[in-house]
């Protein structure tokens, strides 16, 4: 497994997150992503653990835009990849922060 | 060791009154004083739909006869000796788990009724032959050099892709996967493991002491070390 | 003026060879019947040496019994054959090469063989003329390939040599046409003969000998895609496709490719596109193979007409029980018709949509691999604009105004789209600065670079990252940031530019899902109106019978 | 949107249960933040998952209390490890003392896991125990099986000991799974690849044919809730009492009966010629169809 972590900047998510939510499943080609409340409103925490070495540049990449297309800020991801491809990756999150704003309309 | 040297050494020379038929073998013993019934199998039997219903009535025997005489229920006395279910497809078909689930309720019913249950591996422990049964009881040993397991670790190689050389390693640090009593009696899901030299008479009668109708299994597993999760994972579900 | 000197010049050496050449089969044959023992001893009679051979096969029906007997016959006698053929796609097809009976082929497919044909033409054991596409193969039938000595495959035959060929149809007009009235030899293997026939499909003139096969001939269930195997990105991109491209230019008659992708699209219509109000407003009219997934849509009322170009494994009861849909005979069973059905989608079709493993950065793509000679089959007919087109509809024009502007002479283009997740299994781009294909004709020594589908007849690509619309380009450096724009984080998507891209998206150029009202969240298979092959068996009221590697039940 | 019902098969776990129970009553004990994951799947370099692949908690569900335990069979085939065992044990503890009106195991399992197969299997031997402790204490144990992995092993055995077993088609129950047959005893013996037999072999129309699974139900969650209610309702006013010596002489006597009556049985077709007029037409069948069958003949 290949584990790393990012801090990325992004405008604090309007509503005030208080508990966790899980999107997904751990299993070939997808991903869990666990979200949490995190203390720094202005950036968002993800932890990568992933079965896929060597694409940390893409993981990056996907991150930082998802980080960029939406507030995200005060949230913390906790990511178990069993090597999902890109696409599956930024579908998971969009439907993660979904189903976390969702939770608290 | 055959069978009658064995038993010789479990119960005393002319203590036990035991019948095989084919692989299943049933019967009567002494452990001191203690009438005792025996169910079993013998030279790691497959279990199949047939054994498992000899099993099964087998128990329930003892149950009807010990409640009709008006006896106290007798301890029950299984031995484990199973390279784990049948494999076939005609099995499967009839539904071999049912049978298995079947044997289970009657050791659970027998065990309601007050009989004692011991379990004394003699050969071979696999998988759903070892769940039917065996690993059902209130005490659980092993004998010496008996051998108990899922998977052996070149099957569990092909299977999880992880090579045989770093799985042999790992085994030897950790008891969660790879064969052994020991590592079964780590985790506390065998109680006792009795030496070559013991006197295996009297080790029945202090495991058959010792045999208590709760499931401490996972508390033992931690006290030992070989468990560390189980119990506390329990708790917090049981009880948060 | 002199009397013509009919001595000089004689017109008939064609006729006079193919009555030498059925004097020397006489013996072999009752009638037309030939018995199967027999065949390796007919073919060694009625083929020459140099002769040009079609032995009949496509990505569905086989001529496999011939194809096995060919391989029998004595090399020293059969040999420096041209094979003229839609695929070289039995072992049996290159074995014959390996055993040196053949000089040279003309083909379309090769498929499952690609690898072996690749080996072949590196070490120079054969010479390819050209690899083309089916309609391109079939017309050289009629011009310069005419085959001397065709080997075809049918369902039955009665006593007279008619042929029943069915559902399964497919290429056999064609290629007994071109042979039959150019002095050939028509040679059918049929899986029973009978008293008589449903119908006739081939006219018993047209067929010199029948041969009843030992078993049947086999058929490839290669249009059938399990319902169950469909992706949540597949279920996006196919979103994408009906939202953004069918609703936009209001696609009446198309194409689909094989592939999971399409088959996503075809499951999405009676749900999803039926919730967009696009019932009777796109995908009326079908060139296309009786695919199970299109099942539940013709139920929903979506489709109006299919024509096909050969059948699929299983559905023959429930075609037959669609005549309004398909096309049948009177005896109600569907024929198909490859040549036809090609000319169709080539013509008469405002949209094809298909997936291909690499598109470059003109948008030329291709599903060519290093090692594998495998040829497109009819692809590159259906993803290529009609030059010839006369006949305007809205979609073609509103395509043919996009690409050319308003000044231009009025006039339309086809909608030739690509479907493609950008990264495929085992984290492969799709997208690449450079096809494979260039490698594999240097090695292959080939004229031309294996392209299923030029980049200039390309007017759309989707991703799960959006659509980019090729039409509205105006430069090459457009074009490119339009390509880079879809292909997500490949290498090729990681260098974009990204205010150029964010440019194109203001123009419309690039639509993201968003841009479309598409909620990615919406994406989930329960959107599919089978979620199953057993699904697809319920939506056709039990007609639909799957084949067996395709039941879990 | 108009799309398909949801269907139970392809949904995850945590779908399954929030689809089940009253909407929004689910408590999760032991959730993914907690993060109790396997250190033996670390060990061997393994993905994890926060949960472990079983989500367990309470619930209502049409308003009454219910425990449940929910395994994911697309993390690890749903296998049994040491944390995921004794999430589903300390449930079954938990239900000694909360006393729900039932507990219900939604079992997706291919059984062990095999990166940790000694926990594992002990850990289903707990489980078992578990189970007809839940019962002798009156509390009612519902098996739901109609995931991708069916219920085998040490927990095809389990949902043989619940109270009540739903099942859906698409459901399989059995003990070995038919590759380790294939592997064992040869393609002959049992050709795990052919989808149809396998169904046959283990699917729930042979399983509610013998009378194992006590409902079959459409593959649609709506439809597994409805039958986990009537369930319920049924138990409600009486609960299950623990098998005394007769129920198990009887069957005893019926386990021997079947051995006797498809004693070179193979196929699923031979046990549903016993009951269906047309067998052949079985897998065919809706579940309605099947249902309406079934009890016209018995």
């Amino acid at each position: 497994m290949e584990q790393f972590t990012l801090t990325l900047p992004s405008a604090a998510i309007p509503q005030n997150v208080t508990s966790a939510t899980l999107c997904g499943v751990v299993s070939s080609g997808n991903l869990e992503i666990l979200v949490e409340p995190a203390a720094t409103s202005d950036a968002c925490r993800i932890v990568v653990n992933t079965s896929a070495h060597g694409f940390r540049d893409i993981w990056e990449a996907v991150l930082k835009d998802f980080a960029r297309r939406h507030s995200v800020g005060g949230l913390s991801l906790s990511i178990n990849d069993a090597g999902a491809t890109p696409a599956v990756v930024s579908l998971r999150l969009d439907q993660a922060f979904e189903t976390c704003r969702g939770e608290l309309a | 060791m055959n069978g009658e040297t064995m038993f010789d050494r479990l119960f005393g020379a002319g203590a036990h009154a035991l019948t095989t038929e084919g692989l299943f073998l049933c019967g009567t013993a002494r452990i001191g004083a203690q009438d005792v019934a025996v169910v079993g199998t013998r030279d790691h039997a497959a279990i199949d739909g047939t054994i498992a219903l000899r099993i099964a009535e087998a128990v329930l025997h003892v149950v009807r006869d010990d409640a009709a005489g008006g006896k106290p229920p007798r301890p029950i006395v299984f031995i484990a000796d199973t390279q784990g279910q049948a494999l076939s497809r005609h099995e499967e078909l009839l539904g071999l788990n049912g049978y298995f689930a079947h044997i289970v309720r009657c050791v659970d019913l027998a065990r309601r009724r007050g009989h004692r249950l011991l379990t004394v591996i003699s050969g071979e422990a696999v998988s759903g032959g070892f769940l039917a049964y065996g690993l059902m009881a209130d005490r659980i040993c092993a004998l010496p050099n008996s051998q108990v397991r899922v998977m052996d670790l070149r099957a569990m190689s092909r299977v999880t892709k992880i090579s045989l050389e770093r799985l042999e390693e790992l085994a030897k640090r950790s008891p969660v996967f790879a064969p052994g009593a020991e590592n079964y009696w780590r985790m506390g899901g065998i109680h006792e493991i009795w030496s070559e030299e013991g006197d295996w008479s009297e080790c029945m009668a202090t495991a058959l002491s010792h045999a208590a109708n709760s499931d401490d299994r996972a508390a033992i597993g931690l006290e030992r070390g070989g468990r560390l999760l189980s119990a506390p994972t329990a708790q917090i579900v049981a009880s948060s | 003026m002199n009397a013509p000197d009919t001595s000089a010049k004689r017109w008939d050496n064609l006729a006079r060879n193919r009555a030498a050449r059925l004097a020397r089969a006489e013996r072999l044959a009752s009638g037309c019947i030939v018995p199967s023992e027999q065949i390796v001893q007919l073919l060694e009679a009625v083929i020459e040496p140099g002769d040009r051979v079609c032995i009949e096969g496509n990505n569905q029906k086989q001529a496999d019994f011939l194809a096995r007997s060919l391989i029998k016959t004595d090399p020293s006698r059969l040999r420096d054959l041209h094979l003229v053929q839609s695929v070289l796609a039995l072992p049996e097809h290159i074995d014959l090469i390996e055993r040196g009976q053949v000089s040279r082929i003309d083909f379309s497919f090769s498929g499952p063989q690609a690898a072996r044909l690749a080996r072949l033409v590196e070490s120079r054991k054969i010479t390819i003329g050209a690899i083309h596409t089916y309609l391109e193969l079939f017309a050289r039938y009629f011009v310069d390939l005419t085959p001397r000595v065709a080997l075809i495959a049918a369902q039955a035959a009665d006593r007279e040599g008619n042929l029943y060929t069915g559902p399964n149809t497919e290429d056999t007009p064609a290629i007994v046409e071109a042979t039959a009235f150019k002095g050939g030899i028509v040679i059918a293997q049929v899986n029973e003969i009978v008293d008589k026939l449903p119908r006739v499909d081939i006219p018993a003139d047209w067929v010199d000998f029948v041969v009843r096969a030992p078993t049947p001939h086999y058929i490839e269930p290669l249009f059938t895609r399990d319902p169950a195997q469909i992706t949540e990105i597949q279920v996006l991109m196919g979103m994408i496709a009906i939202k953004g491209l069918y609703a936009e230019y209001g696609i009446k008659r198309l194409n689909h490719g094989i592939g999971f992708d399409t088959a996503a699209i075809e499951l999405l219509l009676p749900t999803y596109a039926a919730d967009l109000g696009l019932k009777g407003k796109i995908c009326t009219h079908w060139a296309l193979n009786p695919h199970p997934t299109l099942i539940p849509a013709i139920e929903a009322g979506f489709v109006e007409s299919v024509h096909s170009f050969g059948s699929e494994v299983g559905m023959e009861r429930y075609t037959a029980a669609r005549s309004d849909i398909f096309f049948t005979g009177a005896d109600g069973s569907m024929r198909s018709n490859r040549a036809f059905c090609q000319a169709a989608g080539h013509y008469a079709c405002d949209l094809f949509i298909g997936s291909t493993l690499q598109i470059d950065l003109q948008g030329n793509s291709s599903t060519a691999t290093k090692g594998r000679i495998a040829g497109f089959g009819g692809a590159p007919n259906m993803g290529a604009d009609a030059r010839g087109r006369r006949h305007a509809s809205p979609a073609w024009l509103r395509a043919g105004r996009e690409g050319r502007g308003d000044i231009a002479m009025p006039r339309g283009q086809k909608l030739v789209v690509q479907i493609v997740e950008t990264f495929r299994e085992h984290m492969e781009p799709a997208f690449v600065e450079r096809l494979d294909a260039w490698d594999l004709a240097a090695t292959a020594n080939m004229e031309l670079p294996p392209v299923m589908i030029y980049g200039e007849d390309m007017t759309h690509i989707i991703t799960e990252e959006g659509i980019a619309n090729l039409l509205l380009c105006r430069t090459p450096q457009e074009r490119e940031q339009a390509i880079r724009g879809v292909a997500g984080y490949t290498p090729v998507g990681m260098a974009r530019d990204p205010r150029m891209v964010e440019n194109l998206r203001d123009r419309g150029i690039i639509r993201r899902p968003e841009d479309m009202g598409i909620r990615k969240s919406d994406a989930t298979r329960d959107l599919l109106a089978a979620r199953s092959v057993k699904d697809l068996v319920y939506a056709s009221g039990g007609l639909y019978d799957p084949p067996r590697q395709f039941r879990n039940w | 949107m108009n799309g398909l019902q949801i269907s139970y098969f392809e949904a995850s776990a945590r779908k399954r249960l929030s689809e089940l129970v009253d909407a929004g009553s689910l408590v999760e004990f032991c959730p993914p933040e907690m993060r109790q994951t396997s250190p033996h799947l670390a060990m061997l370099d393994a993905p994890l998952a926060f949960d472990d692949g079983v989500v367990t908690g309470r619930a209502s569900l049409s308003g009454h209390k219910v425990l449940v335990a929910a395994q994911e069979g697309r993390f690890n085939g749903g296998a049994v490890g040491e944390v995921h065992g004794a999430k589903i044990r300390g449930l079954l503890d938990r239900a000694l003392s909360e006393r729900p009106t039932a507990v219900l195991l939604l079992i997706d399992s291919g059984g062990v896991r095999l990166h940790e197969a000694n926990a594992g299997l002990i850990a289903i031997s707990e489980i078992m125990r578990a189970v007809l402790r839940v019962q002798a204490a009156g509390i009612p144990v519902f098996a739901l099986v109609g995931g991708s992995c069916g219920a085998f092993g040490g927990m095809g055995i389990v949902t043989r000991l619940c109270t009540e077993v739903v099942m859906s088609e698409q459901g399989r129950l059995g003990l070995s799974g038919p590759e380790v047959i294939e592997t064992v005893k040869g393609v002959e013996e049992f050709d795990s690849r052919d989808r149809a037999l396998v169904w046959r072999i283990t699917g729930g129309k042979l399983r509610r044919a013998l009378g194992e699974a006590t409902l079959l139900v459409d593959d649609l969650i709506p439809a597994f809730r409805t039958a986990a209610v009537s369930l319920i309702e049924r138990y409600r006013a009486h609960p299950p009492v623990p098998a005394d010596l007769d129920e198990l002489l009887g069957v005893q006597a019926e386990l021997t009966e079947r051995s006797a009556r498809f004693a070179a049985a193979r196929d699923g077709r031979e046990i549903w010629a016993n009951t269906f007029a047309e067998a052949s037409r079985v897998p065919e069948m809706t579940v309605a169809e099947f249902n309406i069958q079934l009890g016209e003949a018995a």
